[in-house]
């Protein structure tokens, strides 16, 4: 039996990039599942930099087909070890990044919730598709540069809101779903212990920052990991059949632009007026946000 | 090899009529084919369902061009519908109506032989489905199959009630033909 | 001719990727408080220590280390400095 | 047991006795029938297996991946539209080696959209890594399902097989069939267990990234498999012959073969109407015979050199179209006979497409046409009035 390195489910010498939010966010929620796990991966830089033959990061049993059927693959796992009656050797987890569970795969998603399968699906969320370099998805936040959503003399980057996908997976009235960032791991962590001890479905969206299609400073990627949650942009928080059962609050909430200063891809939001409006509509997003949430006792702009 | 093309109504129970055709059949030692016209008719649509009765078995599998017998599940196809089309020269017409064979303006001289099905359907099921009623008269008429084979057939198709119901219904044409 | 369908767990640890650094983190071990952020943050999860408290020492593993500079950035005491890489 | 039975329930009561673990499927016409049946012997615990309700054909594809991966002995079905929107799966549980076994009910494909019968579906997913087999009839739909399990598990072939079976012809028709016991495919066919697999007991990685250096000898090894998968084919349906005392299987089937100068080529129920045409050209002198390709995939290529080689001529009929080129049989028929030192002349038809009947007409017509200029592919019982207009 061969031994892990530093007890990691996820093993270095993988290819992701440096300052990856993606490869730590997988590690960390290897590791809290633990090995009695198995591991359905979408299409994308997690199973590009993790599989590269003949070599292999994951310690626990793993397999990708394709970009949209994560989901609907960990159902058939875990149909299988049902009728085959292996249901205690392992729990199943379904990984897929922002545009392979909110675009492209949110149809097979929305079948395993539905059908009640005992799957959690974790979606690493660093909002474009970075494998294919940097392209807007559902998940891209307005405001952001990408290649297919450029900022341009006549554009000020993504026009469209970030789809609310926590919401439609909450729709689904599944047993547990939460959010989390990888700027909070031990947060991150607990949420993941928490799914696999439940039976049915599971969701998980967590925040991963991305250096390279951020264009930001791989050394910072926790730093930015906490700023989108502490300008309420990103709630943490935990649905359990339905009820609101914990949220991150916010002793301070922080202004948009101390999280956008730090990222290439919202660079421009500071040199022009209308980029500046642009920025103050995103401000009102991450206020209704802290309103509807209750995230600070005083839920203001700052 | 007889061949039997059926015609009626989406809802009128015309594929279960082919099919319990060819399981009587088969009972009665034969080699049996049936299908439908496949269509995606809905309710109340013509439709059209075949059967293929020999003693050896029948490879072609192809629709009923030329029919020794046509049952008609519903008379009012034949202002639409050319039920006609391929009918032997010697062969034979079962319409469910209540009016007699020579009311029916066809002429070409086929032979006609018409029976009141929806009527006994709806006295003994309560539910205007002429198909069984029909396969009773077609024993009768007939004797390509036994009533026998047929009773074997709704009783392997339908449950306990629901069969016996389909049997009464099924024989009282049967005895009503054959008096 | 023999590929096999699958690959072997945790085989990437071949792949040493230590030579993309152009930084490596330098552990002073001065101020160290033990709170394992550079172990927990670390992307390729590198980073392993001994002891508790005030007594740990910690150490990134040169063969993976891609010097991204996380431990030394979310490190409350600065005990981690980048250094540039030399030839 | 010996009854008349529809084409779906035969199916399904093979499937049955095969015990698949887990069975996926997406409803389409006219395939339903198959996995209602299925459906309601799980329901009713005579079928101990899980029955995954799904969104999609793709995801109805990805639960028997996920399912097979895992070691368990998977089943679905579907058709025409379905079969399209799983190709991109087809060819990863192919690429993952993965002993599937797909019900394929052949139907046309959109647009227009039409239901009815013929084999463009199954013929779009040719490439795909995936052993085809089409039957002619209800016993053979029946009887290649059990086969097919066995020569997917072959540890010499480990691929998926498809089943191909007319829409309709098979589905929907009524036929006496030879429903095997629990005993006898018990006896033919083993229970799955695969050499390895998704468990953690030993954590290996499937579906991995694989550059040039080792991509095309993946597809080469697919290709040797299926190579393999010929021998197999023939051997699974001798074993299928001694256990249940019946022969249906195999690569090809010949027909009246003996002295033809002119051989029907064909798959599917067609080569019944063939068969029937046969004789009745026989009675009249005529010197013609069938051959039966029953798998497409691997393409028998030894098999019909022996069949034909002898013959003057060879007419492919088909219900598949290559649009722009010609019939994906007749291709591959001249693709197998070309170089021989007596090389047949072949002509290809199409015929029966989108449910069209293939009548003992047609297939006269095809021999009439042989010697005849009349472009090829020649399309059979092409409507007069369609001929010279525009589809615009």
């Amino acid at each position: 039996m061969h031994k892990l390195y530093n007890n990691n489910l996820l093993a270095p010498g993988h290819t992701a990039c440096r300052g990856c939010g993606e490869a730590l966010g997988a590690r960390l929620v290897l590791n809290a599942a633990g090995p009695k796990t198995i591991v359905t991966n979408a299409t994308g830089c997690l199973e590009v930099f993790s599989t590269r033959y003949p070599q292999s990061a994951w310690e626990v049993p793993w397999i990708h087909s394709l970009f949209e059927n994560s989901a609907a693959v960990a159902s058939g796992v875990a149909a299988a070890l049902k009728s085959m009656g292996r249901e205690d050797e392992a729990r199943v987890i379904a990984q897929g990044g922002d545009g392979g569970t909110a675009d492209i795969g949110l149809q097979a998603l929305s079948g395993t919730l539905e059908r009640g399968d005992d799957v959690l699906y974790v979606c690493y969320d660093n909002e474009a598709y970075m494998n294919t370099g940097v392209q807007r998805s559902g998940l891209t936040p307005p405001g952001a540069h990408t290649t297919t959503s450029p900022v341009g003399k006549v554009s000020i980057g993504n026009k469209t809101n970030k789809k609310d996908l926590p919401s439609i997976v909450a729709a689904h009235h599944i047993p547990y779903m939460a959010t989390a960032s990888v700027g909070f791991p031990a947060d991150l962590q607990r949420k993941v212990k928490k799914a696999v001890s439940i039976k049915g479905p599971k969701y998980i969206q967590v925040f991963v920052p991305c250096p390279l299609g951020w264009g930001s400073d791989p050394a910072l990627t926790i730093k930015i990991a906490k700023l989108i949650v502490e300008t309420a942009l990103f709630p943490l928080y935990e649905k359990e059949d339905g009820k609101l059962t914990s949220l991150r609050k916010l002793v301070k909430r922080k202004p948009v632009s101390e999280y956008f200063k730090l990222q290439k891809r919202f660079a421009h939001l500071f040199k022009t007026e209308e980029g500046k409006r642009e920025m103050e509509r995103i401000q009102a997003i991450a206020d209704k946000n802290a309103e509807e949430y209750g995230l600070t006792s005083k839920p203001k702009a700052p | 090899m007889k061949e039997i093309r059926i015609h009626g109504r989406g809802g009128q129970g015309v594929v279960t009529a082919a099919d319990l055709l060819a399981v009587a059949a088969f009972h009665d030692g034969k080699y049996a084919q049936a299908f439908p016209s496949f269509g995606s008719e809905r309710m109340g649509a013509p439709v059209e369902s075949f059967v293929k009765i020999s003693k050896e078995t029948v490879r072609s599998k192809t629709q009923v061009h030329k029919p020794d017998f046509l049952i008609i599940q519903d008379p009012t196809l034949f202002l639409g519908v050319d039920v006609l089309r391929g009918l032997k020269k010697d062969g034979l017409i079962i319409v469910n109506t209540d009016k007699k064979p020579e009311e029916l303006n066809i002429k070409n001289g086929f032979r006609i032989l018409t029976i009141p099905a929806t009527d006994i359907a709806l006295e003994i099921l309560g539910r205007p489905i002429p198909n069984t009623t029909l396969l009773g008269a077609f024993a009768g008429a007939t004797g390509i199959v036994s009533i026998e084979a047929i009773e074997k057939s709704i009783k392997g198709r339908f449950p306990g009630s629901l069969a016996e119901k389909n049997l009464k219904a099924t024989k009282a044409a049967y005895k009503r033909i054959k008096e | 001719m023999s590929i096999e369908v699958f690959i072997y767990p945790g085989t990437s640890v071949e792949n040493k990727t230590g030579s993309w650094r152009v930084f490596w983190p330098k552990y002073l071990h001065d101020k160290c408080i033990g709170c394992g952020n550079c172990v927990t943050f670390c992307p390729e999860g590198c980073v392993a220590g001994k002891g508790r408290g005030r007594e740990a020492t910690y150490e990134a593993d040169m063969d993976f280390c891609k010097g991204c500079g996380i431990c030394a950035e979310e490190c409350p005491v600065n005990d981690i400095e980048m250094v540039r890489e030399e030839v | 047991m010996f009854a008349a039975i529809e084409g779906s329930l035969a199916v399904a009561e093979a499937v049955k006795r095969c015990k698949p673990d887990v069975v996926s499927a997406y409803p389409i016409t006219p395939q339903t029938h198959i996995i209602e049946e299925l459906a309601k012997m799980i329901a009713n615990g005579e079928l101990k297996a899980e029955y995954v309700n799904v969104e999609s054909e793709h995801s109805a594809a990805s639960v028997v991946l996920g399912a097979s991966a895992t070691g368990a002995r998977a089943y679905t079905a579907t058709t025409s539209q379905g079969l399209l929107l799983m190709v991109e799966v087809l060819y990863c549980i192919a690429g993952l080696r993965l002993p599937v076994v797909l019900g394929a009910a052949n139907r046309a494909v959109s647009a227009p959209i039409n239901i009815w019968n013929d084999f463009q579906d199954t013929m779009a997913a040719r490439d795909t890594g995936w052993i085809q087999l089409y039957a002619e009839n209800n016993q053979e739909a029946s009887d290649l399902h059990i086969q097919a399990y066995k020569i997917a598990e072959n540890k010499d072939v480990r691929l998926p097989v498809m089943v191909c079976m007319d829409g309709y012809l098979i589905t929907h028709s009524i036929e006496p069939v030879r429903i095997p016991s629990k005993e006898e495919v018990d006896k033919f066919l083993p229970s799955y267990r695969p050499e390895h697999c998704l468990t953690t007991k030993e954590p290996l990685t499937f579906g991995y990234l694989m550059g040039s250096e080792g991509y095309m000898e993946t597809r080469y090894l697919i290709h040797e498999a299926m190579e393999n998968a010929k021998g197999v084919i023939e051997d699974v349906a001798k074993d299928f012959s001694s256990v249940f005392g019946r022969f249906c299987g195999g690569l090809v089937e010949e027909y009246r073969l003996d002295n033809a100068q002119f051989v029907f080529v064909s798959m599917g129920t067609m080569v019944g109407v063939i068969k029937e045409a046969v004789d009745a050209l026989r009675t009249e002198g005529k010197k013609v015979g069938a051959l039966k390709i029953r798998s497409f995939r691997p393409f028998p290529k030894e098999a019909v050199i022996k069949a034909l080689k002898g013959a003057a001529g060879v007419m492919v009929i088909e219900k598949d179209v290559s649009l722009g080129s010609a019939g994906a049989l007749a291709l591959e028929v001249k693709d197998t006979l070309y170089g021989l030192k007596k090389m047949p002349k072949v002509k290809g038809y199409i015929a029966g497409l989108g449910g069209r009947e293939v009548l003992n007409e047609t297939i006269v017509k095809a021999l009439t046409l042989f010697d005849s200029d009349v472009k090829e592919p020649v399309f059979l019982d092409l409507k007069e009035s369609v001929e010279g207009r525009k589809y615009a």
